[in-house]
């Protein structure tokens, strides 16, 4: 039984979780079930500190937005033919940041790497959040948002439909079925945890608790079911997944602009997702860690893992970058040719060098070990990659545009202005807003899968004694 | 007559193991192995698999939503892009087949998707089935073990129960 | 019912276009032949599109922005490749009115998510302004960027009173966030084609032309219909030998016409005539 | 007006009920609510008003002195469009940007709408009751005024405003008239008249195989454009003509040449005597000109001439060549190398080119002889002004009625024209909108648009027989307070001979009269009021007539010793002023359309630039939008640099029109003033300001702003094949299909 206190926890993680394992067998279950609680109850002050930060960046995102709204995209600096600006670039970011999660919960998840178990739920939460925050920039960048709902397929006595040819539509219909498998995915992943919830609350909260939980009592019928639909989910959500940011590439890889219009872009876009994602969840795992006092379940060990995986990723997305480059560079297509010399050589070419060097070579840090486990190098190293990730969708946006096939609307010097800067700050608010009040809400380490990973451990170290 | 139930906890699941292997080889009057229901913090198929085999069905309504999600939803679109009257675009066909696929596809998994959870909420017969006997240290860290019996067999059953150190029995409360 | 229509109609819904002879049969297929050879970027054609079309003056500080609404814009060339030849442009500059080119095969069309962007009977590329929701996509599509976009609300500034008593009723004035582009003054079409439909007739070469046509002092611009083998636009393309549905065209040396990024397969129904000089000058 | 006769009651009537259903839309409808004015039902409208039609009705364009007809669309009693007139001669139905953007003229939203008086150093509002009885008291009856003390500033103007401004003049026994323009085309007339007998010849593009132009830019800022351009259409079609454009610095018109050359500013006399004299060696033109020329001319062999006119001296014999072989050609002067000391010599020395090639008669003839000579217009000058300027300064002056002109902006510095205003007791200026010569009046009365009022004109340019232009209200005023030019002065006229002109009720009668007692030149045989209406719904009175032959005085040529031009270690750059086709002297800068259309060559809006060569901006170190200041030794003005190609490399070139301090919303702030930079050189023979002789030093500010043009980095087709070029040999234009020639 192990008693942590606040003030000694990293001291406790050292003398009593080994480096070597993922997780202390040995920790009691009632003691998962407490910290977790606890720290729905009573994080550090920096989780505070975070949350009132994100509120304060959303507010100036909420602004701009207003702004925005009142005077027309042009207070954005918009123009033509850059159109979109850093709306859809942001856009494409926050999709990829959705598809961690779908790796390490469904993925993972099949593959039953049980080290997954502890961190899965924050990046579960992440995917919904994200894709919120990118259904945001669907919105944000609409010329006129107020009539959005022109894009459902609503049934009406016009018969009038959206154009179900348009990359657009198939990216509101990919995106709105993720949204729901994903909150469907964590909501119900979640349900055994709920009741822990509801057992232990008090007053009103008893009341959320116990409807969400829907009456769950951990029965086994409830648990031979819920096995069975939460790994027919896991396999629905992958290629769910897959298909969702091979869907935002078309947006691209359809078009007819050159830059875009690369065979290579859906699997790229993919391998970028999980980069960043990836990368976002090292981010998040260092400061939930600290914030609400996981130390004996974030482990070194899964952050090392995590670290690896990210790694094996970068290196995939590196080789699928390349090999854009090289088509583009080796293909008959002088104006591809040129607008990828221009990306090299022109206006922003300096963002393009920096974008492959925070996406190729940073990532090499990731191969020591010892780099690996220090957490401040994490920190910095992991946002450093997604700079570079958010750097890789300008650069597919805002080059592009400024390089099409029409010479003569080519432009020089096109940057984004405050108003566009603000809502893409704002974004950021928003996730994190939401982000920390989804872990102080729910429990934002699964307790019973720790449970599981803990008894399967302890019977498997059993049997090999 | 209406059966009763009655819900053990045990600390560990050899407990509960040994609990449930002695019910099955008690032969009470009217016991069925069905009756038998256990309540645990995590899945554990091992002890489930001591209660016989009891099917799942949630892949029926998974195949179902799928299909449906998939069929439906080309026809749906489709026949929408038949009817619209501004239909010719870019020189493609009115109903191209590679955005339906797409779209199809993703109606696909929707389905799949949402079946599947009402599927599972159908199976659990949730929100609904809610059982009186409960106990929240279920959700920590102990095994319950809930027979629903003839209230003459209830005490037979709670003294097999009290033969494996149960940490409680709880019985329906005004029977 | 929507479903018996899709059945009974399931090979003319998955007809291809443009084909061979789309608009043989058709009343009508509007199209244009401009002869860079008389253009001589004046100008003219620009302005008179402004008084018809209702385009906003957009002012110095959007214009340098980007945000200007010309739907006909003259471009100004000094050299046709990466580098300008000599040190003077002694052949003289390369000009270009350039608008929608109307393409048969619009890569607009296909990926404007709410279908404001569509293809009408008449072979028109059209905008359908209440409809368009303003992802611009459509814009970032279009291989001519000849598509403009409302990006501030111009019926409030751009026409101070009395200049908004100048704005043509028969065409709508756009507010902010909808995307616009060259219609071929499809409301001088419209009228045109109801009063020939009145008389029983189909209209008339040289009936019916766009603003800018009607404007050119070098006539360098001709307007007609494609469907009509008698009119001046439909014996061009054929005397130059131009296919609508062709993306390469297989012409004598010596002909003047060619569409501008036709292998990009959008079946542009504006043929440009070669500019030409006098090599012996 | 199409098809049908109109009663001119009737006519006014429509107007009158369709102008109040405009206000109604435009300005509310108070005066409706009010009692004021009656609705009435669109369900029985009044003949020729047919909700949602457009009619079309005849006049003419004013916004230059082309006389184009025009056809006005106006629906509902509202003007929305200019078209050309396709009965004009000039127009012939097309029309250009600056005659588009007339409407703006009318709706100007900075019109002046009621009339204005000084109080102090500011103007005040007055009622017209007001503003006429101190018009009156000054110019009325009453007043003592005589000979020049009172004077009439106007721009170019032809047609019964000018005789009635003649009259009114004559009754002060004046003839005062001064007519300025600040780009006028004095010099190359003078040259005109001096070589072929007539100022204005008529040119017959179309006619020639071979047009060589020094710096005409007749498709841009020339006499008239859009009659050019038509004639220029048909140039290019098969037979095709070639057109070679030899300036400093690249205008519309060289921007379609087959072939520019870019020459020192100044030496083009020089450059055309080396081709009189390269030709002068073919046997057919030996006897073109006396011994002693051809003598003289010896001195202008190639080499010379080439290091003279930094043209190489190749082009010169090629040039001569083309000449020789592809007649008949024309030979055309323009104002690039007529604004110069020696301007004249230039002008003389080219036109000595069309003597050589006997191209008198082919592609140059002279204008039909006008029947109404009171008519034609009066061709403005720089050198009017600084007369008036003379007679201002030493107070002789003492009223001064200014109409269409703007001496103020366009003044150059040396001639201090709005310091002296101050000298003249009364300044009356009658103008659509306050401007800044208007700013400085003690009285401003505000006109009826040009859309709004009656008028005749008569074009500098009569390219074939004689057209009278018919000028009338295509809408109903917009303003009560404003009132037409014409009504004024015969008010005016009124006052001061009751007798002659009880007759005319309002200006409308009087110019029916005046237009109906022409009826006999025209041969007509219709009634008065037919003919009247005919020429209404027509916009144009024409009558066919002879061209009239042209004479030739070589010898009016002057043939020196070759010149070459002096250098200034000072102000080492020529500096070349560009005159945009639709900003013209600046006049039209308060149009919207025109300041955003883009300047055809650069493609900027709304602004002033600097164009200077790539090659001197990279020894410079200068890059595109970085501030210059461009001095001269009279001023200096600071602009974006421009870098533009087509531009003679020690040239520096700067578009006039900009710069206005008090036009508008829309002109002003924008640009800068070139008119203020310009040396004080004139012309040897007619003394008449050389715009094209100005010396600047180019000075870098270090100051840097995005240049505002629709251009994007590049100005190279980038291998896309967007304009593809095909050699003349190889075009079969002959096979082709065209309305042009049909």
């Amino acid at each position: 039984m192990i008693h942590t206190t606040d003030e000694s926890d990293i001291e406790i993680e050292r003398r009593f979780v080994p480096k070597a394992k993922d997780i202390n067998e040995d920790i009691a279950w009632a003691q998962i079930n407490k910290d977790v609680l606890r720290s729905m109850e009573r994080p550090r002050l920096m989780y505070w500190v975070i949350f009132l930060a994100s509120l304060a960046l959303f507010s100036v995102g909420v602004y701009c937005e207003v702004y925005q709204y009142r005077n027309g995209l042009g207070a954005a600096d918009l123009e033509n033919p850059q159109v979109w600006g850093l709306y859809i670039a942001t856009f494409i970011f926050w999709i990829g940041m959705s598809h961690s999660g779908t790796l390490l919960s469904a993925i993972l998840h099949i593959m039953h790497a049980d080290w997954r178990k502890p961190i899965y739920r924050f990046a579960e939460a992440m995917t919904t959040f994200s894709l919120m925050t990118a259904g945001l920039f669907v919105l944000v960048h609409l010329g006129r948002v107020w009539q959005f709902y022109y894009v459902v397929a609503y049934p009406n006595e016009r018969w009038t439909w959206p154009n179900f040819n348009s990359p657009l539509v198939w990216d509101a219909t990919a995106i709105g079925t993720y949204l729901t498998s994903s909150i469907v995915f964590l909501y119900f992943g979640m349900i055994p945890d709920l009741a822990i919830c509801r057992d232990n609350a008090k007053g009103f909260r008893k009341k959320f608790y116990w409807f969400l939980s829907a009456g769950w009592q951990g029965t086994d019928r409830q648990w031979a079911n819920f096995r069975v639909a939460y790994m027919t989910l896991a396999c629905f959500l992958i290629p769910l997944a897959v298909s969702v940011h091979s869907i935002v590439a078309s947006d691209f890889a359809v078009s007819q602009q050159p830059g875009w219009h690369i065979t290579s872009f859906p699997p790229y876009f993919v391998a970028g997702a999980l980069y960043s994602g990836c990368a976002a969840i090292i981010t998040l795992f260092i400061i939930l860690r600290y914030v609400f006092r996981f130390e004996a379940y974030m482990t070194m060990p899964i952050l090392d893992k995590t670290c690896r995986l990210t790694f094996a990723i970068a290196m995939v997305w590196t080789y699928l970058n390349l090999i854009e480059y090289a088509s583009a560079w080796y293909g008959n297509d002088e104006y591809a040719k040129q607008a990828l010399i221009f990306r090299a050589t022109g206006t922003y070419a300096p963002y393009w060098w920096a974008m492959n060097f925070l996406g190729s070579i940073v990532p090499f840090v990731l191969v020591f070990k010892s780099l690996r486990n220090h957490l401040p190098t994490m920190m910095v190293v992991s946002l450093l990659l997604n700079v570079g990730m958010w750097l890789e969708r300008f650069m597919i946006i805002t080059p592009t545009l400024a390089h099409g096939y029409y010479p003569w609307t080519w432009t020089g010097d096109w940057w984004p202005n405050w108003v566009q800067i603000g809502i893409v700050a704002g974004s950021f608010g928003w996730f994190s807003m939401l982000f920390m009040l989804f872990c102080k809400i729910f429990p934002a380490v699964s307790m019973y899968e720790v449970k599981e990973m803990v008894y399967h451990r302890f019977m498997a170290s059993k049997a090999r004694a | 007559m209406g059966k009763v139930h009655t819900l053990a906890l045990f600390n560990n699941f050899e407990e509960a193991v040994r609990a449930i292997q002695e019910l099955k080889g008690a032969h009470l009057p009217g016991f069925r192995i069905d009756d038998v229901v256990i309540k645990s913090p995590i899945d554990h198929p091992e002890l489930s698999e001591m209660l016989g085999k009891r099917p799942v069905y949630v892949q029926l309504f998974t195949l179902a939503g799928a299909v449906l999600g998939g069929s439906v939803g080309f026809t749906l679109i489709a026949s929408a892009q038949a009817n619209f009257l501004l239909q010719i675009r870019g020189g493609r066909p009115v109903v191209p087949i590679p955005p339906d696929m797409v779209l199809t596809y993703e109606l696909f998994i929707l389905f799949g998707v949402l079946m599947t959870m009402l599927g599972c909420f159908i199976a659990w017969k949730l929100p609904g089935n809610r059982s009186t006997l409960y106990n929240t240290s279920i959700s920590v860290d102990k095994i319950g073990i809930l027979v629903r019996a003839d209230p003459l067999v209830i005490p037979k059953i709670n003294e097999i129960f009290a033969r494996h150190q149960p940490l409680q029995i709880m019985g329906e409360h005004g029977r | 019912m929507s479903l018996s229509n899709l059945i009974k109609n399931w090979s003319s819904l998955r007809v291809k276009r443009p084909y061979e002879d789309q608009y043989k049969d058709k009343d009508y297929k509007w199209a244009m032949v401009i002869d860079l050879d008389a253009c001589t970027g004046c100008n003219a054609c620009t302005t008179a599109c402004y008084a018809e079309n209702n385009l906003p003056v957009v002012g110095r500080e959007a214009f340098s922005k980007g945000q200007a609404m010309h739907w006909i814009r003259i471009e100004r060339y000094w050299g046709e490749g990466e580098e300008m030849k000599g040190r003077f442009p002694d052949r003289g500059a390369q000009f270009l009115p350039m608008l929608c080119q109307q393409c048969e095969s619009a890569p607009c069309e296909v990926v404007c998510p709410v279908g404001a962007t569509h293809h009408t009977p008449d072979g028109l590329n059209s905008q359908v302004y209440n409809r368009c929701i303003g992802s611009r996509y459509c814009s970032a599509n279009c291989p001519y960027k000849v598509r403009y976009f409302n990006w501030w609300q111009y019926p409030e500034r751009a026409w101070p009173n009395p200049l908004e008593l100048q704005l043509n009723p028969d065409v709508t004035v756009r507010s902010k966030g909808v995307m616009e582009k060259c219609t071929f003054c499809v409301q001088r079409l419209t009228e045109a084609k109801g009063r020939a439909r009145t008389e029983g007739r189909r209209v008339a070469d040289g009936e019916v032309v766009t603003a800018c046509a009607q404007a050119c002092p070098t006539s360098a611009i001709t307007f007609g219909n494609l469907a009509d083998d008698k009119s001046q636009v439909a014996r061009t393309w054929e005397r130059q030998q131009i296919k609508l549905a062709s993306d390469r065209q297989e012409k004598d040396e010596n002909l003047r016409g060619y569409r501008i990024l036709e292998d990009l397969r959008t079946y542009p129904s504006i043929v440009y005539m070669e500019r030409v000089r006098d090599s012996e000058a | 007006m199409s098809n049908s006769n109109i009663d001119r009651r009737d006519f006014l009537r429509v107007l009158g009920i369709s102008g109040a259903a405009a206000t109604l839309a435009g300005c509310g409808n108070t005066s409706i609510e009010s009692g004021a004015e009656l609705v009435e039902s669109y369900v029985q409208p009044e003949d020729f008003v047919v909700p949602g039609v457009g009619v079309f009705y005849a006049s003419t364009c004013t916004q230059c002195g082309s006389g184009c007809g025009i056809m006005g669309r106006v629906r509902e009693g509202r003007l929305l469009k200019l078209e050309g007139n396709p009965k004009s001669g000039i127009s012939g139905g097309k029309i250009c940007g600056l005659g588009q953007a007339g409407v703006q003229v009318h709706y100007n939203p900075d019109r002046l709408t009621t009339p204005m008086m000084r109080e102090g150093e500011t103007l005040k509002p007055v009622s017209w009751d007001k503003a006429m009885a101190v018009l009156t008291a000054r110019l009325g009856s009453s007043s003592a005024l005589s000979g020049d003390q009172i004077a009439v500033l106007t721009g170019e103007i032809s047609g019964h405003q000018k005789v009635l401004l003649g009259l009114l003049l004559e009754s002060f026994n004046s003839t005062n008239h001064v007519v300025y323009d600040a780009l006028s085309p004095t010099i190359g007339r003078a040259a005109c008249k001096a070589v072929l007998g007539v100022e204005q010849p008529v040119l017959q593009i179309d006619k020639a195989r071979l047009i060589l132009s020094f710096g005409n830019d007749f498709l841009g800022a020339g006499p008239s454009p859009v009659h050019m351009a038509a004639q220029y259409a048909r140039f290019r079609k098969a037979p095709r003509g070639t057109l070679i454009q030899i300036e400093p610095r690249m205008t519309l018109t060289g921007a379609n040449a087959d072939r520019w050359y870019a020459i020192i500013p100044g030496t083009e006399g020089v450059f055309a005597l080396g081709l009189a004299h390269s030709l002068l060696q073919h046997q057919e033109y030996a006897h073109a000109v006396s011994a002693d020329i051809a003598e003289a001319l010896k001195q202008y062999d190639k080499d010379t001439v080439s290091e003279i006119t930094g043209v190489h001296a190749d082009a010169l014999s090629h040039i001569a060549g083309m000449l020789w072989e592809r007649s008949p050609n024309l030979v055309l002067s323009g104002p690039a190398a007529e604004g110069h000391a020696h301007g004249f010599d230039n002008a003389a020395a080219i036109l000595l080119l069309n003597l050589i090639l006997d191209n008198r008669g082919k592609t140059l003839q002279g204008q039909a002889s006008h029947p109404f000579p009171q008519l034609t217009p009066i061709t403005g000058s720089t050198g009017a002004l600084t007369r008036l300027n003379q007679a201002v300064t030493a107070g002789k002056c003492q009223a001064l009625v200014v109409i269409g002109s703007n001496p103020v902006f366009t003044a150059p510095t040396f001639v201090p024209f709005a310091n002296n205003l101050s000298k003249v007791p009364f300044k009356v200026a009658f103008v659509t909108q306050l401007d800044e010569t208007a700013r400085q009046c003690d009285l401003v009365l505000p006109l009826l648009s040009p859309m709004e009022d009656f008028g005749t004109h008569v074009a500098g340019y009569q390219p074939a027989g004689v057209d009278l232009m018919i000028q009338q209200p295509l809408m109903e005023r917009l303003y009560p307070e404003t009132r037409g030019l014409g009504d004024i002065l015969l008010d005016l006229l009124k006052q001061r001979k009751p007798d002659a002109y009880k007759a005319f009720p309002d200006y409308y009668a009087y110019i029916k009269t005046a237009v109906t007692k022409a009826k006999p030149v025209f041969r007509t045989t219709s009634s008065d009021d037919n003919f009247w209406e005919d020429a209404l719904r027509n916009g144009v009175l024409h009558l066919d007539g002879p061209p009239a032959a042209l004479e030739t005085h070589a010898a009016a040529v002057k043939v020196d010793k070759p010149r070459s031009v002096v250098t200034d270690v000072h102000y080492p750059f020529y500096f070349v002023p560009s005159v945009k086709a639709d900003l013209r002297d600046g006049r039209h800068a308060n149009l919207p359309w025109l300041q955003e259309s883009p300047d055809p060559l650069t493609t900027i809006v709304w602004d002033s630039w600097v164009e200077i060569h790539p090659t001197t901006a990279a020894e410079m170190q200068i890059r595109e939008g970085d501030i210059l200041e461009v001095q001269s030794a009279t001023g200096s003005v600071m602009a974006k640099a421009y870098l533009f190609p087509g531009i003679q490399p020690d040239t520096v070139s700067m578009p006039l029109g900009q710069g206005h301090t008090a036009y508008g919303r829309y002109a002003d702030g924008m640009g800068v003033n070139t008119f203020k930079i310009f040396d004080p050189v004139f012309d040897e023979h007619t003394g008449e300001l050389a715009l094209y002789a100005t010396r600047v030093i180019i000075k870098k500010t270090g100051e840097h702003a995005n240049v505002v043009k629709d251009e994007g980095p590049t100005a190279l087709q980038q291998g896309r094949k967007l304009v593809v070029t095909m050699a003349a040999d190889q075009a079969q234009l002959a096979k082709e299909i065209s309305r042009v020639t049909q």
